[in-house]
Formats: structure tokens, C-alpha cells, sequence
């Protein structure tokens, strides 16, 4: 029976905007899926002649999401062009503060974007399917809860970096300001309160998610998994660190096949340039490039949450160790491959975060005026990796002798992603689409599989101007449009 | 805003512009413009009927704007400012295009210069669209004048003045009035007596009714505009009561204290208590409290007990006065170069190497010699040299030349002969007797005997207890060593060391020579950047008697014409606040030159103070946040002039 | 539900932080949720077009639209939005003046193209290969829309009531500019809703004459947390830029780089920047004048840093097009 | 790229008190000089803002000249130094947008300068005439309607202004 048309556009609740088309064979099932990025920004075009003391105030516009991720990694490329290291002080803060926007960014997503599709359902009316149905659900004091723990969040950060979104106190060799007593002991309180509920937000996970047994299903399915490469920072005790570290890689199995810093990452990551998307296609050129396609043999990596928790072998915090330990024994040990298991390893995180955060506001030093040492060295070049909420992220540049921009390379954490969404996608649909047999609430699953992610395209579209809606079309094997999903 | 209706007027200035403008065209294409009423082109606009026509249409067709295509705004805005005004339409809702001076005179092609002046009546009927009425005010002019520094220049013009019946009041830094020329001797070119023909003058001021002295007092500070200046005054504490004081002189005859006299230029001694000199106006003593025995050891006391009016007063203290003035006369003169500067010179290492000023002492009667011409061991030179440019053209240490000191030298010349009966030297770089009866005196010295050396005296050296003036003898082509017993160093002429102080105090800007600065070097040479503050004399650069007196003079006329006016006018084109957008970032305040613009610490924002704003424009255009804003010269004014005068 | 507010949100080219700043209103977010209805934030709601597309003109009271324009994807959606809204705001800097995607406006897109696909350090194959808007893969054709020459604002499309800058607006002001909206009390036509003074008059550092000996860059000084940047030769936009950040940056020792964009009755915001900048380095020696200006690093990119597509002249002059 | 028959327009903006006197002189004296400049003329140099040069050159100036007293000789003192400390500002940022630096020029010309006034000009025009016109970002900017955002051109150019100027009834030189 020949299908109809449908649409679905664009892809909501995901920072950015999206472009899904699938093919499916003669038997109406599907044949291949693309991911398309339709979009182009040209920072790393503009940014050249910018002062390189600027970039960690330009650069934050690429994601007002994340934008500490890019303040962070640009500062960190800074310190390294100018070859000074900033006070003990000011890492810590720079620590703390990051930590902060973690807290903000794992709460938003969860809460926000991704949990209405397992607490309001992922079939529910789109009119209640959004934090604000969320709340009806989950009560208003739970509501108040996750708003108020947000702000707090974002708060630390202002603190710290002026604004919240958009911060400007990274400089070469520390920050612009200090962290006052009264502040201190502030942090210290908003900490305490978000460890908390940091808690009590995986008591949530448990109750709406792994007691529910057509979701830990469908956590658990084949087509939700996909079996690739992961990357992520560790410290040297090999511990999930989002601020500094190395930079580990880990194949399908769990082992260890590469740790890096710095420059060296070109000698590692690749970027295929696809005709059908603006979003380069990262790979492991170590590996090599086999296509779309996971398994051992094959270059595509993930990151973010879950890829972290694949890489590390631990939590540096108490709690969150406990929580590190129980993910993997529910979910069968490592390495975990379930895509919606970003989810679950997202909380962990959170947990992490504000621990984190306490620990530090507890630290004596955190208070130390000396915050800034001053550049003698002439610039050259640097690189920034850190870990966004959302993935590996690298800034790099080369500059004048006058420290005017030359050249900027950036690879950002969904771009990292890029190869391995377009192969969940394919599965989800997979799974999915029977005979192009596909109703509304189906089409949301595929939107899971990609918000699993939770992409950012505005990061993705560091180097792409503008936006587009999302939509996903399905082509028979003749090459014509069976439907287009769109909304 | 009430609907804009705009009349264009074309003129064709004989053939002077339209020989090269098509103006029935310009006339046709300005007739098609936004808001134009009316356009038309007429043969002289500027003429009576011209004028007519505007004040018709004006009525008839209900004009509000009115736009004039002819010569160049620089000559004949006024004229149609006016025009406007007797039509009973506000002067500034005018704007003048220049299709004369800036088109038809020079362009080759007809063609082009019509294109051009389309565009630039094009121009003119945006900007006026902006215009807005502007009204001119006026603040009454206080008719009393401020005379700073008593020298020759300052008299003459307190006298002046005074004779009008005006009140005048003149602050003088030293004890007495008189200044510079009061230590002279002789003047040149006709050698009466400085104390002859100033003394007169000096009493004359003292006694004017209409004149009011306040010597040994400064002037502290300069507060508001031309017309209402209030100004404070510090009377430095004499320690003697100038009322009970008669001047018998008996204090300074016992006062035990000996001081080097700076107005015999330290060859004399005065004492603690002293009178400057015997014909000082006023002819009353002060206290030079840092060497008077009783002010720095406490005992002593001496004039106070001979005093037989009781006038001694040690317990006297400075006072402040602030009075008010509608003009302001600075003629605080010049002072000399100082010598040691110039170690070549010998002075200060050589015993018989001296000023031309202290020459001027030692040949004056009242003197410390008594007029008679010494050496430091009391006999009479044989042999005296006299320097010209000391110091003056000359790029080490000023390059101007000091203009009298030619003349001066050649009297010194003169008076050295005639004192000493000797040979007297004259070394000059050439002879610059450029006044009237000046090279008739050069002759006359010549044939007093004089050797005139064509070179100029670089060094002085001593050998052998004998001194030398090396020179190069331009005339003769040789380096010369010319043996001599008295060397007179003419040193330059220069500005006081407070210029700097006093420039600030009245908002007066200086030259790079450091003299003070006229508004116009050649059409305004008394007037400064601030209106209502002149300048004579000495202060704003070397003059010899004559100039400095006809200076003075006037400098007395500007005042009195502004006293006469009886108000002052003030411009309605200045700068504006918009205190509801100002954010106070202090940015324009240093720019002004004329400190018109202040920061109002309460609204924490700008404000123009109109009456010293001269409308520049420089604060406007330095606002960023589009706050500060010059009246008839908005950015909208002028954005619209660009935009269209690029419109053809 | 018809009495309350009917809102819709809306994100062109832009980086998603000013729906951050929606969501930093915090519980206030759900008061206004109680008296407005929100019918279309894709960020974080499910509606799509089709809801938007089915509503009669006007049907929406207010429509916040953020990002600046960049091609015909969001033109159209700006016509669009606007056909369906009473009032139309153009929400955070990128809207109103470009914002930072607009420094792109200083190159030209097939300049960005090349690096970014041929030049960069990670990119492999440099076979020359580009995104393209029509491809062919095994299974069929892809498509990818093809972009505008420069970033735009949203006026240059469409009618704009209200502009509400910032990068991002700071949560005061939105809740204000939403409360002066259910007021009914409606400022006039056009007006921006952030205060007509500048940053200098929020900034609590203390202020004298402006006369800069040297220019010095932030990484290169640690000023003095109470004197004005600008006086210790930091570039600082403050003088020129709009109030209503609440001089955040500059409390935070950073100086000000105007994302507030202008006052009113300012046709140029960088250009007017730039004559106080270069005025406060005035001297008497050309040379000296000179060399203080020669220490100001890229006026454009500073003085234009947000307001590039909303300046006279919008950017660099592009290459001839043959 | 050299043109023949392009004819540069130059606005130029000078000061009242010595530049636009020493361009009247050049009129008074007869000196002929190419068409091409329009003169605006403001109190002082220290007048001149970047937004004026800008406005300029969005609107089409293919060169822009501004003219003041010499250093030392302002009718205000000092307002040319700020006019020179702009200038070396304007001439960054034009040449970060892509115009020639023959485009926009700052000179010193006194009320008596007649002749060296019209040479400037001569000289500007063909310096200008060598480089070929320039054309403002905003003319290649294809999808941009004619008109469409450029900064309103003072409200004045608004439609029905248009309309009741047009109804103003304009006569033409009777």
C-alpha cells in the first residue's frame, strides 16, 4: 500500500536544528539514513584577525548553551599560546565554575528536554509533552526543585564569570576576578543544596525509568545501541574529568587504544568533509574510515555522558563513585553501547558536579586574591580541550607575534557525534519503521535516539550561518519520497 | 511639526554665476524636491529686491524654510539671516548653498557646474528640513575692568579706561606698580628718563578716582564669562596699615635687616622693610617676612617702636576678595633670561659680567652706585662689551628674536661711552632698527665711537685676570678675541615662569614661544580664546615701550566697546545635554578648550555652560552615546546634507 | 485560555543563549506561564509549523523572534511569524543588530567555505570536496539550502515593534518588556526596551577626564578594580553602549564590548564608538597620536563587535561578482 | 582597475574657518578644479565624526576629504588634533572594510591656500579615477530589497512626505 505523506519539523526540544532523510528498500524497510546539518556560522573563518584575548568572548556565541565549554576551551588554548600557567587559585575557580555549568547544562537537558518523553511519555499530547507538563506531573515542588537548582547553577557561574550565559573572565594565565569570602560561603550553601538534589533527581531516573520495565526495554534494545569507539577526558587517576586532563580513547570492548593532549590530537582525529552536510565528520584516523558503520574496524567515536563513563574508570566523588558502580552492573558491565543509557550517565554526572563544586568551595585557597599571572611569552600557538556537557571539546589557533588570530580550528562535542547519530538514527528507524509503517508517537522514538545525545547544533553549526527546520523524509528504493515526516 | 514648506532661491549673481549654471534648471530641479514650496532664480538675490521676493513668497506662499543658492555663506548669511527675521521668520530656518565660490568659479564645464550645484541645493533643502529655530541671548555687561600686572602696558590701559568714567582696578604681584620699565634708565631712541615720563603716569593711576590699586596682590581664580567674571584676589599681608602708613620712611631707615634689592637686580641692599624704590607707587613700605628678623628669630621689632603712626601691624594676614568685572586685561609683561643658563656667557663665573638690567641700575642715578659705572673693585672700565642676542635667535635657547633688545643695546652702548669715557664694544648678528626715529639713533651712536662687530658674542673667557668676548667678525671673515673689563649680556626677552599658572587661571592658550596667544595672529592681536580676557603688553611677546603702550591702549578700546554695548550677546549655535541620555562618562569634559562644558555631580551628567561654549562642535562629535549635541550642526542636519548632496 | 497572552518564541542564526535567558527567569517562568499561553518555542516545546501556518493573521500577541537572518529558511519563518503576530520583538542582539555571526559579514562566504572545508588543520582529504545544496548519494538526492550573501537583522524584512538587546537580555528586562506588554500601556512603535542611557551609567567605577596615554589589551593589565578601564587605556565600549546589562562585565574587571547596541538617535554605534575612543588619545604630536592609536587592535571587530549588519556600511566590501 | 569615463564623487567636509575660506579663496581667485568634490562645511574639524565618513561612503562617495586648519592655527585651539587622532582611527577601520586608503583623505588647508586647496582636489579625483568607483557592501548584498534596512535615511525620505512635497505644488523658476 503506498504511504502518505508526513512531516515532522523541526526536531524539538534539542539545542539547534536538524535534517533526517531515510531510504528504505523494496521491502519498505529501512536501506540507509542521513543526519544532515544544513547550516554554517563561519566562526572559524571570522574569528581570524580577532585579538586572541578576545576569543574567549567571541566564541561563547557559537552555543549559548554551553557557552563555559567554549569560554573554558578557548582560555585553556590561551594559556597554552602564551605559555603561562595560571595560579593554583585559579584553576581551582575556573574548576568550580565549570562544574557549575555542568550542573546547569545536566539539569536543563535532563529535565527540560529529555525527560518529558519517559515521565509525560513519549506518546503524550505535544501540548503537554515539555518541562511545563513535566511539572504538572511530577508535582510543582519537584518543578521549583529543578528551577531552583538550575538557577543556583547558573548563579555560581555569574558569580564567577559576570554573566551566566556568555561569561568573560577567562583570560591567558587565570581570571579577571577573584572569589569574595561572602561569595564563598554562598557557593558553598547553593553546592550542598544541589548535591542533593542531584540525588534525588536519580531517585527520579529509578522510579519513572529502570521500575519501569517497557523502558528499561527500550533502553536495553538492539535498536538503540550502536557499538563504536568512545573519547573522553580523565584525570591521572584516570577518573571522568571535565575541566583538564588527558584526552582517552577506548575500542568497542572497553581497552584502552589511545591518550593524548593538546596538538597531538591531530595526529588522532580526522574530519571528512560530506557533500550532504555543512557538520564535518569526525573519525579516529588511527583506525581509519570505514563509513557509517560500528564495530572495531570502524573510525566513528562517541562521547558525551555515556562515552565518559565507557572511557573513565571511576568517579572522583564519593557518591557519584557509588552511582558510577551501580550504573554498570544494571546495565551489564563495560562498556555500556545503549545510547539512552546517556541518560542515566548524564545523573552521574550531575551528582559529580555538584560534589565537585562543594568540594571545591571548601577548598582554602578557592578565596586567594592572586588569581591572574601576566603573559611575558610571545604568543604562538594553542590548543583547549575540555569536556561540554555534550562531548570532547577542542578550540585551536594560531596567532601573530602580536597576538592578532590566525588561524582557528575547532571541533566541537556533537560534531564528534556526527557519524554515530546518523547510525542511531538508521537503527531507531530500523526498529522503528516496518513496511513504512509509522505514526506519531514512533516518530518521537526517533527524535529519542538523536535528543540521547542531546546535540547541539548550535555547537555543530560553529561553522555554518543561519538555520533549518527539522524533517525527516523517507524515500522508497526507487529513489521516490514515500514521506515526509515533518511537523 | 507643522507641515515644512521650503523656498529655493537660485541666483545668477550677474554672470558671475550664471555664465557657468544653468540656475532656471537648478530653479526647475530644486522645484521637484521633498517639502520644496517654491523655487525660483533671480538675478541678485542679495540686492533689495531680491531680498523682496523672499519676504513675499515668505507671506504668500507660507514659507517656513528658505534655502539661497549664491555666493558663499562666509558673506552673505547675515544678510539673509536678517532678511528672514524682518519677514518675522526665526534667522536660523536658513541655508545657504555656495554655487559661487564653489561652483561657477571653478569649474570649466557648464555641465558639470550645473550637476554640482543641484547637488548642493539638494543638500541644502535636507539640512534646512533639520533646521529649528534659534534664538540669540544676551547677559548684561558688568562695566567694571580688571587690569592684571601694573607695568607701562597695564597703566596706560587703566588710564584709558578710567577717562571714560569706567571703573578700573588693577592687581600688581609686587609692592609697586611700574614693572619692567620703571628699572630703566634712559629710553631709547630720544634717551629722556624712564622715571621721567612713567613716574607721571604711575601717580596719575594712584590718584584717579576712577582706579582702584591693589598692588603686592594675585590673582587666585577666574570664575564666569565675558560680561560677569567673578574673580578672586589675594592682597598678600604688607604687616604695615596703608592707612595709618604716611611713608615717612623712618621704619626703613632703622630696620637692622640688609637684603640684595631685586629691583637693583641684587647689585644694591634694601632692608627687611623696604620700599622698592624711591618713586614707587604706592610710596609706602612692606615686610619681606622671610627676612625680617622679628618674623624669623621673633625679637627685633625695630619699625614697629620707631613707627610714629603705629602702622607696623606683624598680625596682618593675606585676604581673599572676589569681585566682579565685565572684561579682563592681562598685562603681566616679561622677564629676562637668566644667564647662567649660558655658561659661554661667564656670568656668575666672571665678576665683571652683567645684565643689560643691572647695566640700566648701575648707570641710574638712584642706583646702587649713583649712576656712577663700576667694576666690582670700584674702578671705572676702560674697555665695555655689549652683547646683542644673548640667548635671543638662537636655537639652543630661543629661537625668536627679542625685538628692542637692538635698540636697548645701542643706548647701553651709548650710556657706557658717555659714563666711562672708554672704548665700548657692540657685538650683533646684523642691526634690526626698524622703529620710527631708530636708525637715525643707530646712526647718531655710530658717530659716538662705538666699534660695531659684526658677529656675534658666543663666548666670554678669562685669561690671565683679563676677560674675553670670542666672536667670529662676519665683516673682516676672522675669529676675533677682543679684550675688555665690563661685559653687558642683552639676554633674551622671555615669559614669566608663572605663564603657565596665569594662561590657566584666565583660560588664555599660549604660543609655542610660550607667550600668551591672540585669537588672530595678524586681525585680533589683543583679544584671546576666552571672550572678554585681553592680552598687552610684554605677555604675549617682546615690545618695546611704544608697542607696549599703544597695546594697552587698545586693549582698553576692546573693553570699553564692550562696555558701551552694555550687553553681551550670546550665540544660540552651541553644545546641548541631553541629560536624559547622558551617562556621565566625563569623556568630553577635557575636550573643551574654553572649560564650557561641567559634570553636574547631583545628575551625574553633562552641562554646557552657552555663554564660554563656542560652538565648535568638538564635545558633539566625541559623545558617544549621541548625548551631547551642537545646535545647527546636528548629526541629523549634517547626515542628511551627505545623503543627499550625493543624491545627483 | 483565549484571555491570556498568546506568545511564541522563535530562534534564527543564533547560538540558542537567548532561550537560555528565558529560562533564567526562573519561577517567574511560571507566572508567566499562568497569564500567557506559549505556542511555539522549539526549543523547548513540541509545536511545529503546521500550528503555526493553520493560525489566523495576528492570532499571536506577541512573537519573540532571536538570532539574526541568514537565509531563505528564516526570512520566510520571519514573514511568517510576523503575518500571525500582533506585536513582533526582535529578542537579543543577534536580532537586533546581527550580533557576533555578523563579523562574518567581513568576509565573504566563499572565503569561510574554503577554510572551513579545505584549510583547517583536521580536515583530511583536501580533495576540494564542499557541502553542496543538490547531491546525489547511492540511495538518492540530498538537498541543503544555500545561504544569503551576509547575516541580516530582522527588520531588514520585516516590520519590527520592539527591540529587546542584549547578548542575552538579562531576565530583569524580559520580564519587564513582557509585563509592559500585558500592561496594554504600550511604548511607541519601534522603541527599544533597555533604558537611553549608557553603561557608563550603571558602572560603578569612578570616572575623570578620559585622556589615554597608551592602549593597553586585558590580557595585558590588571586594572584597578575602581578606576574606569577606559582611563587605565583599556578599549571600553561603556561610553557608547546602551544601559541595561547592569555593567556586568565590567564588574567583573572585564571591559564592555557593546552588546547592547546604541542609544536612540544613534545611526552608527561603531563609529561613534570610535570617535570618543580615538578622541581620548588626542595629541599635539601627529606621531604620538599616531602610535596611541596604532595600540587599538581591530576597531572593527570591537567597535562592530555585535552591531556589524545593523552599521552603515554592514561590513567589508565584497569581491566583484562576474 | 582603470575607468575612463567614471567620475568620482568626493564629499568633502570642512572646516568654516580655514579650509571652506581657503576653497572660497580658490573660487575668488578663479583656480579651476575638477566638479567632482561637494563641499559640506562645519565650524571645526574637531566636528567630524566617523559616522559622517561612513554615511558617506554607504551612500556611494567613491572619497571622502576633510579639511581643517593647520596643527597650531584652529580657531578653537585644538579641535584638529581631534580631528587627526580620528583620522588615523577611520583609516584602521576602513581598511578592515575593504577601502582603499586613496578613498579618504585628511588635509590642512588655511583661509590663504586657495591654490593648494583646488591641487588636493585635482590630485584626490585622479587618484580615485585610478582605482574605479566603490561600491557600498549593502549594493551587492542581492537579497536585500533596494531600500530595505538602510538606516532610515532621516524620516524625512518617507513615502508620504514624498507625497505632500509633490502636493506642495512646486514652481519652478518663474
Amino acid at each position: 500500500m503506498a504511504l502518505k505523506r508526513v512531516t515532522i519539523d523541526p526536531i524539538t526540544r534539542l539545542e539547534g536544528h536538524g535534517k533526517i532523510e531515510i531510504f528504505l528498500n523494496e521491502d519498505g524497510n529501512v536501506e540507509n539514513a542521513y543526519f544532515q546539518v544544513p547550516e554554517l556560522r563561519g566562526f572559524e573563518k571570522f574569528c581570524q584577525g580577532r585579538p586572541a584575548e578576545e576569543m574567549p568572548r567571541i566564541t561563547p556565541r557559537i552555543c549559548g548553551v554551553c557557552p563555559e565549554a567554549h569560554h573554558m576551551a578557548s582560555t585553556k588554548a590561551l594559556d597554552q599560546m602564551y605559555g603561562v600557567e595560571p595560579p593554583r587559585a585559579a584553576q581551582k575557580l575556573r574548576e568550580l565554575f565549570y562544574c557549575a555549568h555542568m550542573i546547569h547544562s545536566h539539569i536543563a537537558h535532563f529535565y527540560a528536554l529529555a525527560a518529558p518523553d519517559f515521565v509525560v511519555g513519549p506518546s503524550a499530547d505535544p501540548k503537554v509533552r515539555n518541562i511545563l507538563g513535566l511539572v504538572e506531573k511530577v508535582g510543582v515542588e519537584t518543578g521549583q526543585e529543578v528551577i531552583k537548582h538550575r538557577a543556583y547553577a547558573q548563579r555560581i557561574q555569574a558569580m564567577i564569570g559576570g554573566k551566566a550565559t556568555h561569561p568573560v573572565c577567562g583570560l591567558p594565565g587565570g581570571l579577571s576576578k577573584a572569589l569574595k569570602e561572602e561569595e564563598r560561603e554562598e557557593v558553598e550553601k547553593m553546592a550542598r543544596s544541589c548535591v542533593s538534589f542531584a540525588r534525588k533527581s536519580l531517585k527520579i531516573f529509578n522510579e519513572v525509568v529502570l521500575e519501569k520495565k517497557e523502558y528499561v526495554d527500550l533502553v536495553r534494545s538492539d535498536f538503540y545501541a550502536v557499538s563504536t569507539y568512545y573519547m573522553g577526558m580523565v584525570d591521572e587517576q584516570d577518573r571522568v574529568n571535565f575541566y583538564d586532563g588527558d584526552v582517552k580513547v577506548v575500542d568497542p570492548q572497553g581497552k584502552e587504544v589511545a591518550r593524548f593532549r593538546g596538538l597531538d590530537y591531530l595526529e588522532h582525529i580526522g574530519e571528512r568533509v560530506e557533500p550532504w552536510t555543512y557538520l564535518k565528520v569526525p573519525f579516529l584516523k588511527k583506525i581509519g574510515w570505514k563509513g557509517f558503520v560500528d564495530g572495531p574496524g570502524s573510525g566513528v567515536y562517541r562521547v558525551a555522558p555515556l562515552a565518559r563513563l565507557n572511557v573513565a574508570s571511576g568517579m572522583a566523588t564519593p557518591l557519584a563513585q557509588q552511582e558510577y558502580e551501580r550504573f554498570f552492573e544494571v546495565l551489564g558491565g563495560k562498556p555500556v553501547h545503549a545510547t539512552l543509557a546517556n541518560h542515566w550517565a548524564r545523573l552521574v554526572e550531575l551528582l559529580y558536579a555538584a560534589e565537585r563544586v562543594l568540594e571545591l568551595s571548601r577548598d582554602e585557597e578557592i578565596t586567594d586574591p592572586k588569581i591572574r599571572n601576566l603573559p611575558t611569552k610571545k604568543p604562538v600557538e594553542g590548543v583547549g580541550i575540555v569536556e561540554a556537557p555534550r562531548g570532547t571539546l577542542f578550540h585551536h589557533y594560531r596567532a601573530d607575534v602580536d597576538g592578532m588570530i590566525q588561524s582557528v580550528n575547532l571541533i566541537v562535542a556533537t560534531g564528534n557525534n556526527h557519524a554515530a547519530i546518523c547510525m542511531s538514527i538508521k537503527k531507531a528507524a530500523q526498529g522503528l519503521i516496518r513496511n513504512g509503517e509509522v505514526d506519531d508517537g514512533l516518530l518521537n522514538m526517533i527524535e529519542m535516539a538523536f535528543r540521547a545525545y542531546d546535540p547541539c547544533l548550535g555547537c555543530a553549526t560553529h561553522s555554518l550561518p543561519g538555520q533549518m527546520p527539522m524533517e525527516v523524509k523517507i524515500y522508497d528504493h526507487r529513489g521516490e519520497k514515500l514521506r515526509c515526516l515533518k511537523r | 511639526m507643522p507641515d515644512v514648506r521650503i523656498g529655493v532661491y537660485v541666483c545668477h549673481c550677474g554672470s558671475n554665476i550664471a555664465d557657468k549654471v544653468d540656475c532656471a534648471g537648478v530653479a526647475e530641479f530644486a522645484g521637484g524636491l521633498p517639502k520644496v514650496t517654491i523655487a525660483r532664480d533671480y538675478q541678485y538675490m542679495c540686492a533689495d529686491p531680491g531680498q523682496d521676493l523672499i519676504r513675499k513668497d515668505i507671506k504668500d506662499h507660507k514659507l517656513n524654510r528658505v534655502v539661497v543658492a549664491s555666493c558663499s555663506p562666509r558673506m552673505h548669511e547675515p544678510t539673509f539671516r536678517k532678511t528672514l527675521e524682518s519677514a518675522g521668520l526665526n534667522a536660523y530656518f536658513f541655508e545657504m548653498a555656495n554655487i559661487r565660490e564653489h561652483v561657477s568659479w571653478v569649474t570649466e564645464g557648464r555641465e558639470q557646474a550645473t550637476e554640482k550645484a543641484k547637488a548642493l541645493v539638494a543638500a541644502a533643502v535636507a539640512r534646512v528640513f533639520y533646521h529649528e529655530p534659534l534664538y540669540e541671548r544676551f547677559a548684561d555687561m558688568n562695566k567694571r575692568t580688571l587690569v592684571v600686572g601694573g607695568g607701562i602696558a597695564g597703566i596706560e590701559a587703566a588710564l584709558k579706561i578710567a577717562a571714560s568714567g569706567n571703573q578700573v582696578v588693577i592687581v600688581e604681584k609686587e609692592p609697586s606698580i611700574g614693572g619692567n620699565m620703571a628699572k630703566l634708565d634712559k629710553t631709547f631712541p630720544t634717551l629722556d628718563c624712564s622715571a621721567c615720563i612713567l613716574t607721571p603716569k604711575m601717580v596719575a593711576a594712584a590718584q584717579d578716582e576712577n582706579i582702584t590699586l591693589y598692588t603686592y596682590a594675585e590673582v587666585e581664580k577666574v570664575e564666569g564669562y565675558v560680561g560677569n567674571f567673578q574673580v578672586t584676589i589675594r592682597k598678600k599681608a604688607r604687616s604695615v596699615d596703608m592707612d595709618k602708613c604716611t611713608g615717612c620712611g623712618i621704619c626703613y631707615n632703622k630696620c637692622p635687616a640688609k637684603v640684595p634689592n631685586e629691583f637693583d637686580e641684587g647689585l644694591g641692599m634694601r632692608k627687611a622693610i623696604y620700599v622698592p624704590f624711591p618713586q614707587a607707587v604706592p610710596n609706602k613700605p612692606v615686610i619681606d617676612r622671610q627676612n625680617c628678623t622679628y618674623f624669623q628669630k621673633g625679637k627685633c621689632g625695630v619699625c614697629s617702636k620707631v613707627c610714629p603712626t603705629g602702622a607696623v601691624d606683624y598680625a596682618q594676614e593675606d585676604q581673599l576678595v572676589t569681585e566682579d568685572f565685565g572684561a579682563i586685561i592681562v598685562s603681566t609683561g616679561f622677564e629676562t633670561l637668566d644667564p647662567t643658563l649660558g655658561p659661554q656667557w661667564g656670568y656668575g663665573r666672571y665678576d665683571n659680567v652683567i645684565t643689560a638690567l643691572q647695566f640700566e641700575r648701575l648707570v641710574n642715578a638712584s642706583g646702587p652706585t649713583q649712576g656712577k659705572v663700576v667694576l666690582k673693585d670700584g674702578t671705572v672700565p676702560k674697555r665695555v662689551a655689549v652683547l646683542h642676542c644673548v640667548g635671543s635667535r638662537d636655537l639652543n635657547f630661543r629661537e625668536y628674536c627679542s625685538r628692542f633688545c637692538c635698540m636697548s643695546s645701542l643706548k647701553l652702548a651709548h650710556l657706557a661711552k658717555e659714563k666711562t669715557g672708554g672704548e665700548v664694544y657692540s657685538f650683533y648678528i646684523d642691526m634690526r632698527a626698524f622703529g620710527k626715529g631708530y636708525e637715525e639713533f643707530y646712526n647718531r651712536v655710530m658717530e659716538e665711537g662705538i666699534h660695531f662687530i659684526r658677529g656675534k658674542g658666543t663666548e666670554v673667557i678669562q685669561r690671565a685676570g683679563e676677560l674675553f668676548v670670542r666672536t667670529e667678525d662676519t665683516l673682516l671673515g676672522k675669529y676675533r678675541e677682543v679684550p675688555v673689563d665690563l661685559v653687558v649680556l642683552n639676554v633674551a626677552t622671555v615669559p614669566r615662569a608663572d605663564a603657565e599658572k596665569v594662561a590657566q587661571t584666565f583660560g588664555i592658550q599660549r604660543s609655542p614661544d610660550g607667550f600668551f596667544l591672540e585669537a588672530h595672529v595678524k586681525l585680533e592681536p589683543l583679544k584671546t580664546a576666552t571672550d572678554g580676557v585681553f592680552i598687552a603688553g610684554g605677555c604675549q611677546g617682546p615690545k618695546d615701550i611704544p608697542d607696549s603702550v599703544s597695546q594697552g591702549a587698545g586693549a582698553a578700546a576692546e573693553a570699553l566697546s564692550l562696555i558701551e554695548a552694555g550687553k553681551v550677546k550670546i550665540s544660540p549655535v552651541v553644545a546641548s545635554v541631553d541629560e536624559a541620555r547622558c551617562g556621565g562618562c566625563k569623556a568630553c569634559l577635557a575636550l573643551c578648550p574654553y572649560g564650557a562644558v561641567d559634570f553636574d555631580d547631583e545628575k551625574k551628567v553633562a552641562v554646557v555652560n552657552e555663554a564660554v561654549c563656542k560652538g565648535c562642535g568638538t564635545c558633539a562629535a566625541s559623545c558617544a552615546s549621541g548625548a551631547m549635541g551642537v545646535r545647527h550642526f546636528t548629526d541629523e542636519q549634517i547626515l542628511a546634507q551627505i545623503g543627499e548632496v550625493l543624491a545627483v | 485560555m483565549s484571555e491570556k497572552l498568546k506568545l511564541a518564541f522563535y530562534w534564527a542564526a543564533s547560538c540558542g543563549g537567548c532561550d537560555v535567558a528565558v529560562l533564567d527567569t526562573d519561577e517567574k517562568l511560571l507566572e508567566i506561564a499562568k497569564i500567557a499561553d506559549i505556542y511555539f518555542w522549539p526549543v523547548a516545546m513540541d509545536f511545529k509549523y503546521k500550528d503555526i501556518k493553520a493560525l489566523d493573521k495576528d492570532f499571536l500577541d506577541v512573537c519573540f523572534f532571536n538570532g539574526a537572518v541568514r537565509n531563505s529558511e528564516q526570512e520566510e519563518i520571519a514573514r511568517l511569524l510576523r503575518e500571525k503576530s500582533k506585536l513582533m520583538i526582535a529578542f537579543g542582539s543577534c536580532a537586533c543588530f546581527g550580533g557576533i555571526p555578523a563579523l562574518a559579514n567581513l568576509y565573504d562566504p566563499e572565503e569561510i567555505l574554503s577554510w572551513v572545508y579545505s584549510g583547517s588543520f583536521s580536515t583530511v582529504g583536501k580533495n576540494g570536496t564542499r557541502p553542496l545544496t543538490r547531491v546525489s548519494v547511492p540511495e538518492g538526492e540530498l538537498t541543503l539550502p544555500e545561504f544569503y550573501t551576509a547575516v541580516y537583522t530582522l527588520k531588514d524584512f520585516v516590520e519590527v515593534d520592539y527591540f529587546l538587546p542584549g547578548c542575552p537580555p538579562p531576565p530583569e528586562l524580559i520580564l519587564g518588556a513582557v509585563e509592559t506588554l500585558v500592561s496594554g500601556v504600550l511604548p511607541p512603535r519601534g522603541s527599544v526596551l533597555a533604558p537611553d542611557k549608557t553603561v557608563c551609567d550603571q558602572c560603578p567605577r569612578e570616572k575623570q577626564d578620559k585622556k589615554v596615554a597608551a592602549f593597553r589589551r586585558p590580557h595585558e593589565v590588571i586594572p584597578d578594580p575602581d578606576r574606569c578601564l577606559l582611563e587605565q587605556g583599556i578599549v571600553c565600549c561603556g561610553p557608547g553602549t546602551r544601559a541595561g546589562c547592569g555593567a556586568r562585565c565590567v564588574q567583573a574587571n572585564m571591559p564592555c564590548r557593546g552588546c547592547f547596541g546604541p542609544t536612540d538617535g544613534v545611526v552608527d554605534h561603531g563609529a561613534k564608538l570610535a570617535a570618543v575612543i580615538a578622541t581620548t588619545a588626542t595629541s599635539k604630536d601627529e606621531n604620538e597620536a599616531a602610535e596611541r592609536i596604532g595600540q587599538i587592535v581591530d576597531p572593527a571587530g570591537t567597535f562592530y563587535r555585535f552591531g556589524l549588519a545593523a552599521s552603515l556600511l554592514r561590513g567589508k566590501s565584497l569581491k566583484e561578482e562576474n | 582597475m582603470k575607468n575612463g569615463d567614471f567620475e568620482p564623487r568626493i564629499v568633502g567636509i570642512l572646516c568654516n574657518w580655514c579650509s571652506y575660506a581657503g576653497a572660497d579663496l580658490a573660487g575668488i581667485s578663479r583656480i579651476k578644479y575638477p566638479a567632482n568634490i561637494r563641499i559640506i562645511r562645519v565650524m571645526c574639524s574637531g566636528r567630524v565624526e566617523p559616522t559622517f565618513v561612513l554615511k558617506a561612503f554607504a551612500e556611494g562617495a567613491d572619497g571622502v576629504l576633510v579639511s581643517g586648519c593647520h596643527p597650531g592655527d584652529c580657531h578653537y585651539g585644538e579641535g584638529n588634533y581631534k580631528a587627526y587622532a580620528r583620522k588615523v582611527l577611520i583609516e584602521k577601520l576602513l581598511h578592515q572594510f575593504g577601502i582603499e586608503k586613496e578613498r579618504f583623505k585628511l588635509t590642512w588647508v588655511s583661509a590663504n591656500e586657495g591654490e593648494r586647496f583646488a591641487q588636493i582636489v585635482s590630485e584626490m579625483v585622479s587618484e580615485i579615477k585610478e582605482i574605479g568607483p566603490y561600491r557600498p557592501p549593502r549594493e551587492r548584498m542581492r537579497e536585500l530589497q533596494p531600500g530595505a534596512g538602510t538606516p532610515p535615511a532621516p524620516g524625512w525620505l518617507a513615502e508620504e512626505e514624498l507625497e505632500t512635497a509633490v502636493a506642495g505644488g512646486a514652481v519652478a523658476g518663474e
